[in-house]
């Protein structure tokens, strides 16, 4: 079992956390045109290399950021959304 | 909120929702603290509020010990006090919160969501190897140390009490949850047979 | 005893077919460069070189040949999906399959045992009911059972737990089978070099020339090719081929992982799948017993392996078959799959004038080898996309007109 | 018969003898024996067919490595046989035999080997019909694939997992294992050591070693308490962040390390010559662990192929045991052996150098040694005891992310492992020389723990001692072929040629068109010789070629130790006996509990149509509890909804109720719910049971991102909730003790109260799925039994009866309430389901707002509508039935079932856009394929006026 280190919990077991997926920037909806938009919906941050991702610890219910590298899987860092997100 | 004359029933009462489920004992100990006294509140303006109580507030997942309470901080603004016996404290502190006027914090009915059990008994660390993946060696989790994690595959926080661990859990799940220690229970007799 | 066994009894020495050509020297230009050398690329060429005539191609793969998905998926093949146009597509691909081994001289053990697909909830029954009033609508042998139903059709699934995952029904799925993965690969390459493809393993691609809408030509690691058309097919890696020509496909990578047992003397004898479970079991001719199940819960570019996948996966197999409990694994592993928001493939044009699709495979790419294939080198030979893959454009994610299978899709692959 | 006297045998107790039978005949053993052992004391040497050829198999290796030693217990099929120890009365019987081990009627398939060579079966079976693999060919083979039997009517076996955490794990207690965990643990670490063996020692305990160093190191280890020993315990897989499953028997230790000590040895390898899988032709080590740890002698005359020092110490061995050593062949030159070559010249044995075994014969039916011919002579001997060199345990390496490389040199396997916290000690990391290898254990004891901070004096790095090549695989081709390089595949030096010559040139290929090292050793035995056939056929190096990846797990595992035992999750609602003493019919949702119905299954349909009937005209009662109850808090809070919802609830007003539905960012239907406003700063919603969880999560996680100042609490167990329906709640409501006015006016629809009931505190809400006059009354849980008591109390006289999920799904049916997630799918908009009253046009901002403008634009396909049955339809469609508009599937019934309040059945279902005016008809395509005509109605069947639920 991997470990993800919660900024609140300590180290866990990942199976106590829920992937709420890479940090997406949020458009303007009323600036966006519909195409923009769609592609927005259902675009993926999905490039080899680090992504920062939300995360949920779910015995606490705290949300939290981590860098983590999609090819080997190595969490850079955790850290919390208050926190300056670097490659965010 | 006061409950006039209604009784309250507890799942391991008769006629709760878990009655008939029996609570292991025998190398693994099951016991019952749901009906124990607790209160706590949780949201903004909570920690504010009990520290001006003059209860003071422990780091967060550390345990504060005060005028016969153990103060669980469960997050910055999630405080659960506990008591076990009357109570006395507890109570002060939450008739005194009814009374107050915001801001004031928010109940957090930890009281009537989770279920409050007690593992112990001689092969305790063995169940609770089986129970929970957390590193519960006595070295890595103290007295003071709350874990908020899985315990029998369901959410739960755990903390140690001098007879062993306790355990706070969704209170719907008693049923369950009472199933799954007797199960390692039995698997602890088992092995060691 | 078959007359090709006599032949090898009989021969002095062992008679060569030559599946496979070794990799000879790129050439500077192709018509049609293929990139990844996996099912789904090779049954294009075969197509492409067969069927169309076109013989100069060139399939690069940067691994070995079908090395990934194509060897690693659990190979089920069915189209008891959810969309009329899902279903259609897919019906077509169990059909290519049914005379796959006669098409290429190659037995790739098609084996139509039929799916077992077990629902736990009433939820579920609704949906099995929705895929199969549609599937019977589509011609396809698709029908809901109920509980007698399933024990008559695998008698040695265990009915009795009661609760919260009790066998209420399932899915009866005629048409489901399975087949050897590699064999399809190898037999659609087998076909397509003796037509003159070439197909070039360890050769990766590494980038594109763009000149206005065209892709001119292909940069790999063994030089630069120009190409007339170019077909992107290349499973796990779909999202970064795709992007280094520009385009940015709407997928995100899982691992999907899988596990096999020691080989046991035949006792399953269909595909059994559980939705709440999230485990489905095939024994396969060598006897093995294949276990797999749902994707890893976030984005990954890894074959890794983890135990806890497998001990979920044990928890489900022994769910349905309690007896399992004393039979060995061997072996697990794990694929990396390319998954789409509606968990169905993008196939056709991209905005690039040459350069086609066929992606977003996700878990579900294997049971489309042939019929992928075939659709995408009709699409390339006539320059146009064939109506039966027009609802599978990647413009569908601007115009809303998704193809939802999720529901057709969790459990079994 | 064979079995020697002690102190051979360390691990059998001649005191206890023990019966079993093999393939029905009787055998003893004794307490300790292995089966393989237990039988070849009893001169049974054959153990099994072999896969494709059904050839006589016996001992290889004697760790139970691979196939040829897999028998068949009655409930186990591939049973180790070389590992798992005997016990009373056991019966055991092989595997893969058509007939009986001894007389196998498919062994016949030896002799038509030259027909079926490697992939035959991709090139054949075909014809002469479409179907005929799936019809006449498949069958035969399924019936010859496969090894052992599974046992349909197994017993129940316990399993148990468990977790395990220390700071040194190390795994293999030879010697260099031994050596590094208690250089570890004498630091101060926390240090478990695990063993697949009994015992601890490795090669101390079978291996010509001076027994006084295992002592010396047995009670150095007795002496640490911080040392944890598991012997019998397999580690069978390394997963990220050093993860580790232990087995010890029937239980699963999950083991977290933070540093990981790998001594697992090295795996002796065969040679490769003609007839080299005879029983009677084994690997050194399972000569010596049939001798010293069994007492067993391995044979009567013996010839020694040895390429190192341990196949000279082996030699000895067999003559200490009494055997009888006609010649030992070296292939390498004279004079490398040293001090054991003189030693064994000395004992008379005849040592021939430069020279290897070529082939050998078998007795009758091959069912053992005979001969072997060396230099083109054949000489007589009952067994050839191999040692040739090892091949380091890859396997638990690999999977922590090492390289196998060759050394070609040395002719060497070698694994380098980056830096990190897996460490190699021993045999594995090339120091395979005792000494070496206990000075290894040391070394990445020191390098674990300066990892873990402990202070401690770097160890230098151990220089193998010796530099000749140690690995002397001898591979001699036979032109007639049963050079077997993988014995549980059978597969030939030939078949590994032709395979190449097909193009199947790359080590992954080359496995997957010949199934080498697919089986049950997966390539422990056969991956180097492989590596290095195909190296030579393709003119590359054995690098280049390199060896399959090596997945987890490690050796076979049961099914059983990874399911463990499981409970299954179930949650009750706090009147959950209360619905048992009303007889009530309990099912499952989800997780959850619920009545269905209150009576005897025998008359549920009449139960049901009573329960419809009492909230229709009376009153009824339904435990609502397993509806998510969520509590917004904060100054923030009306905003937050405002958000998350179509509906505007900044501006509700406290007091109000205001139902409310959420989108996702497609602008799907998600959830719907009401939202009670306690206090400005303060919402009470519901969601679906269903749901709950989920949106929760996303409260959670959409305010991780806003940072308003809100608190969401999810109450959905601490908080019960009852409803009371029909004519008469009122009546009820008003009949108990309450400081809240259930008059129409005080408390009209769409509002909350929050007060007293019966002593209990409540949130009651105005709110109807059934259409009838409706109070929920929420509480918290420990006092729901109380409230329920007393509501029945107070209903008695008015005919309450409590109701079920049944019911109430055909009361919220006749309303046309849509239930999300069977009316809904992840596609259905609010205006395709009619909604459009519940999106606010106003507020600037929800979650799905922009999407759902964009889709109006797109175009709207379909509309959620009623769907009318008359009475005496004589078809009647079920769920999810297509909806037809020129013959092509536009929409689905979604909902459907008879309403005995209107005396028909009827339906939701989604139809063509064009079709949603009511009276349209349209095509329903029934289960059975007849296609019906249905009028379209509102939706709202019963009451559409919904005057009932205002009164």
């Amino acid at each position: 079992m991997k470990l993800l280190t919660c900024p609140m919990n300590g180290p866990r077991n990942i199976d106590e956390f829920q992937s709420f997926g890479p940090v997406r920037a949020r458009p303007d909806p009323n600036a966006t045109a519909d195409p923009e938009w769609s592609r927005h919906l259902f675009r993926a941050e999905n490039r080899q290399g680090v992504v920062v991702e939300w995360w949920r610890h779910v015995p606490s219910n705290y949300f939290f950021l981590a860098e983590r590298d999609l090819v080997s899987n190595e969490i850079i860092r955790t850290f919390d959304a208050s926190e300056p997100r670097g490659r965010a | 909120m006061a409950a006039g004359t209604a009784t309250r029933i507890y799942p391991f009462m008769p006629g709760g929702a878990a009655d008939g489920i029996k609570l292991v004992s025998g190398a693994v100990v099951l016991s019952d603290l749901t009906a124990s006294p607790r209160f706590g509140l949780k949201g903004c303006g909570s920690a504010a509020w009990l520290a001006a109580q003059g209860i003071p507030l422990p780091a967060v997942n550390r345990i504060g010990k005060h005028h016969g309470m153990q103060v669980l901080r469960l997050g910055n603004e999630d405080i659960l006090l506990l008591a076990e016996g009357v109570g006395e404290t507890l109570a002060e502190v939450k008739t005194a919160w009814h009374a107050a006027t915001a801001p004031k914090g928010y109940s957090s009915w930890r009281e009537e969501g989770w279920a409050w059990l007690r593992l112990s008994g001689p092969r305790l660390a063995e169940a609770m190897n089986g129970l929970c993946a957390l590193d519960l060696r006595p070295e890595k989790f103290g007295p003071d140390d709350i874990a908020q994690t899985r315990v029998g595959h369901i959410e739960a926080v755990t903390f140690r009490s001098p007879a062993g661990f306790d355990i706070l859990f969704d209170i719907t799940a008693s049923a369950y949850f009472a199933r799954s220690v007797a199960a390692v229970a039995t698997h602890i007799d088992q092995h060691n047979a | 005893m078959p007359l090709r066994l006599l032949k090898y009894g009989l021969s002095r020495d062992y008679p060569v077919s030559g599946d496979i050509p070794a990799t000879p020297a790129l050439k500077p230009a192709y018509d049609v460069v293929i990139i990844g050398g996996g099912g789904h690329g090779l049954s294009c060429a075969h197509h492409l070189a067969k069927y169309h005539g076109i013989k100069s191609v060139a399939v690069l793969e940067k691994g070995y040949l079908a090395g990934g998905n194509t060897a690693r998926n659990t190979t089920t093949i069915r189209s008891n999906y959810i969309t009329p146009e899902g279903i259609a597509f897919y019906k077509e691909g169990v059909e290519l399959f049914e005379r796959l081994s006669q098409e290429l001289d190659f037995n790739v053990m098609f084996s139509q045992r039929g799916q077992l697909t077990l629902a736990h909830t009433e939820a579920t029954m609704r949906s099995f009911h929705m895929r199969a009033e549609m599937g019977k609508h589509m011609g396809t042998r698709t029908e809901v059972v109920d509980q007698k139903g399933v024990e008559e059709l695998c008698p040695l699934i265990n009915m009795d737990y009661g609760g919260a995952l009790e066998i209420l029904g399932g899915l009866w799925h005629a048409d489901g089978g399975t087949a050897r993965h590699d064999a399809v690969a190898w037999g659609y390459a087998a076909q397509a070099s003796r037509r003159g493809v070439e197909i070039h393993q360890r050769t990766e691609v590494q980038g594109f020339e763009v000149v206005g809408d065209r892709v001119q030509a292909v940069k790999t690691n063994r030089g630069r090719v120009a190409c007339g058309q170019v077909l992107i097919a290349t499973g796990g890696m779909n999202y970064d081929v795709a992007l280094m020509a520009g385009v940015e496909l709407p997928i995100r990578c899982y691992p999907l992982q899988a596990m096999v047992t020691q080989p046991l003397k035949p006792w399953l004898h269909t595909l059994v799948s559980s939705v709440s479970l999230h485990t489905y079991l095939v024994q396969s001719s060598r006897g093995e017993v294949v276990i797999g199940g749902g994707s890893d819960p976030y984005q990954l570019y890894s074959t890794r392996s983890t135990l806890d996948m497998k001990v979920h996966l044990a928890e489900g197999a022994v769910h349905l078959f309690p007896f399992l409990q004393g039979v060995r694994l061997l072996r697990q592993w794990a694929g990396i799959t390319d998954m789409t928001p509606d968990y169905s493939p993008i196939m056709g044009a991209s905005p690039l004038a040459n350069l086609w699709l066929d992606c977003g495979w996700g878990t579900w790419g294997f049971k489309a080898t042939p019929v992928a294939g075939k659709r995408m080198a009709q699409t390339i030979a006539d320059g146009r996309v064939p109506d039966i893959l027009k609802p599978f454009a990647l413009e569908r994610f601007e115009t809303f007109r998704l193809l939802n299978e999720m529901g057709a899709t969790a459990a079994s692959h | 018969m064979n079995r020697l006297p002690a102190p051979f045998g360390s691990r059998i107790d001649r005191s206890r003898p023990i019966r079993f039978s093999f393939e029905g005949k009787p055998f003893e053993g004794y307490a300790g024996d292995s089966m393989a052992s237990a039988l070849a004391a009893s001169g049974q040497w054959v153990l099994s067919r072999s896969f494709k050829y059904h050839r006589p198999r016996g001992i290889l290796s004697m760790t139970g490595a691979d196939a040829n030693a897999l028998v068949q217990l009655p409930s186990d099929p591939n049973v180790a046989a070389e590992r798992t120890p005997i016990s009373e009365g056991l019966r055991v019987s092989a595997q893969n035999v058509n007939g009986s081990l001894e007389h196998d009627r498919d062994a016949v398939m030896d002799r038509f080997g030259r027909f079926l060579p490697v992939g035959f079966y991709y090139r054949t079976f075909m014809g002469p019909r479409r179907d005929s693999w799936l019809k006449f060919w498949e069958p035969i083979i399924r019936r010859k694939a496969g090894l052992g039997l599974v046992d349909t009517k197994a017993p129940h076996r316990h399993f148990d997992k468990t977790h395990l955490h220390c700071d040194v794990l190390v795994v293999g207690a030879g010697p260099a294992g031994l050596s590094a965990a208690i250089a570890a643990a004498e630091a101060g670490a926390d240090v478990v050591l695990c063993d697949e063996n009994p015992e601890i020692g490795g090669a101390l305990t079978y291996g010509r070693y001076d027994p006084a160093i295992l002592s010396g190191l047995s009670s150095k280890l007795e002496a640490l308490p911080n040392l944890k020993v598991l012997t019998g315990t397999v580690c069978n897989g390394w997963y990220e962040d050093n993860w580790l499953p232990l087995i010890q028997g029937d239980r699963l230790h999950r083991t977290r390390a933070r540093e990981v000590i790998l001594a697992t040895g090295a795996i002796e390898q065969p040679a490769v010559f003609r007839n080299n899988d005879l029983p009677g032709i084994m690997l050194g080590g399972a000569a010596q662990r049939l001798i010293r740890h069994y007492g067993v002698r391995p044979g009567q005359s013996a010839v020694v192929l040895a390429a190192n020092d341990d196949g000279y110490r082996t030699a000895l061995d067999l003559l200490d045991a009494g055997l009888s050593v006609v010649e030992l062949v070296d292939p390498r030159p004279a004079g490398v052996a040293g001090s054991l070559e003189a030693e064994l010249r000395g004992k008379g044995v005849a040592i021939r150098n430069g020279a290897t075994v070529e082939a050998a014969e078998g007795t009758a039916g091959n069912r053992h040694l005979a001969r072997v011919r060396v230099g083109g002579s054949w000489t007589a001997c009952d067994l050839l005891a191999v040692s040739i060199g090892s091949a380091p345990a890859w396997q638990l390496p690999c999977q922590a992310g090492g390289k196998v490389g060759y050394d070609a040199g040395m002719q060497t396997m070698t694994i380098t492992l980056p830096q990190g916290s897996v460490h190699l000690a021993g045999a594995v990391a090339g120091a395979d020389d005792l000494e070496d290898a206990i000075a290894s254990g040391r070394r990445a004891a020191a390098n674990a723990l300066s990892r873990l901070g402990h202070a401690v004096a770097v160890e230098s790095p151990v220089t193998p001692k010796t530099i000749r090549p140690r690995y002397v695989q001898p591979i001699v081709a036979d032109p007639k072929g049963r050079d077997f390089v993988d014995f549980d595949e059978d597969l030939q030096v030939k078949d590994l040629q032709n395979a190449t010559k097909e193009g199947y040139r790359e080590i992954e290929l080359v496995k997957r068109f010949t199934t080498v090292g697919m089986g049950p050793s997966q390539g422990r035995h056969s991956a180097l010789a492989t590596a290095r056939i195909v190296a030579e056929a393709t003119g590359r190096t054995v690098g280049e070629i390199g060896i399959t990846t090596a997945r987890p797990p490690v050796g076979p595992e049961t099914l059983g130790v990874l399911a463990g035992h499981h409970e299954v999750l179930e949650r009750r609602t706090a009147l959950h006996a209360r619905h048992v003493a009303l007889n009530a019919a309990m099912k499952p949702v989800g997780a959850w509990w619920r009545p269905y119905y209150y009576g005897d299954a025998s008359s549920a349909g009449e139960a049901v149509r009573e329960e419809i009937l009492a909230v229709r005209e009376g009153v009824g009662l339904l435990d609502v509890s397993t509806l998510g109850k969520l509590e917004i808090r904060g100054p923030d809070a009306g905003e937050f909804l405002d958000r998350l919802y179509t509906m505007a609830h900044a501006n509700q007003p406290v007091g109000r109720v205001r139902y409310c539905l959420m989108l996702n960012e497609m602008g799907s239907v998600v959830d719907d719910g009401v939202a009670y406003r306690m206090a400005q700063d303060q919402f009470y919603v519901t969601a679906t049971t269903g749901a709950v969880a989920r949106v929760y999560a996303d409260m959670l996680f959409w305010n991780a991102e806003w940072r308003l100042k809100v608190d969401v609490l999810n109450l959905t167990g601490a908080f019960s909730g009852l409803n009371v329906t029909g004519p008469k709640a009122r009546q009820v409501l008003g009949a108990l003790e309450s400081d809240i006015d259930f008059s129409r006016d005080a408390f009209p629809y769409l509002s909350g109260r929050d007060g007293m009931v019966a002593g209990v505190p409540v949130r009651v809400m105005r709110i109807g799925f059934t259409g009838e006059l409706s109070y929920e009354l929420h509480c918290p849980s420990s006092l729901a039994p109380s409230l329920w008591d007393a509501v029945m109390a107070a209903g008695r006289p008015h005919g309450l009866r409590p109701y079920g999920l049944e019911a109430s799904r055909i009361l919220r049916l006749e309303k046309g309430h849509i239930l999300i997630g069977q009316d809904t799918d992840a596609i259905t908009t609010p205006d395709e389901l009619g909604f459009g009253w519940a999106v606010s046009k106003k507020k600037p901002f929800f979650v799905g707002k922009r999407s759902i403008e964009m889709r109006a634009r797109l175009g709207q396909t379909r509309k959620l509508v009623g769907l009318n049955f008359p009475a005496g339809t004589r078809n009647i469609p079920g769920e999810s039935c297509l909806v037809l508009r020129g013959g092509a599937p536009v929409g689905q019934t979604t909902s459907v079932g008879y309403s005995p309040s209107l005396g028909r059945h009827i339906a939701l279902a989604y139809v063509h856009v064009d079709d949603q005016a009511e009276g349209s008809r349209v095509t329903v395509k029934c289960r059975n394929g007849e296609l019906i005509e249905a009028p379209v109605v509102a939706h709202a069947f019963f009451d559409p006026t919904n005057a009932r639920q205002e009164i």
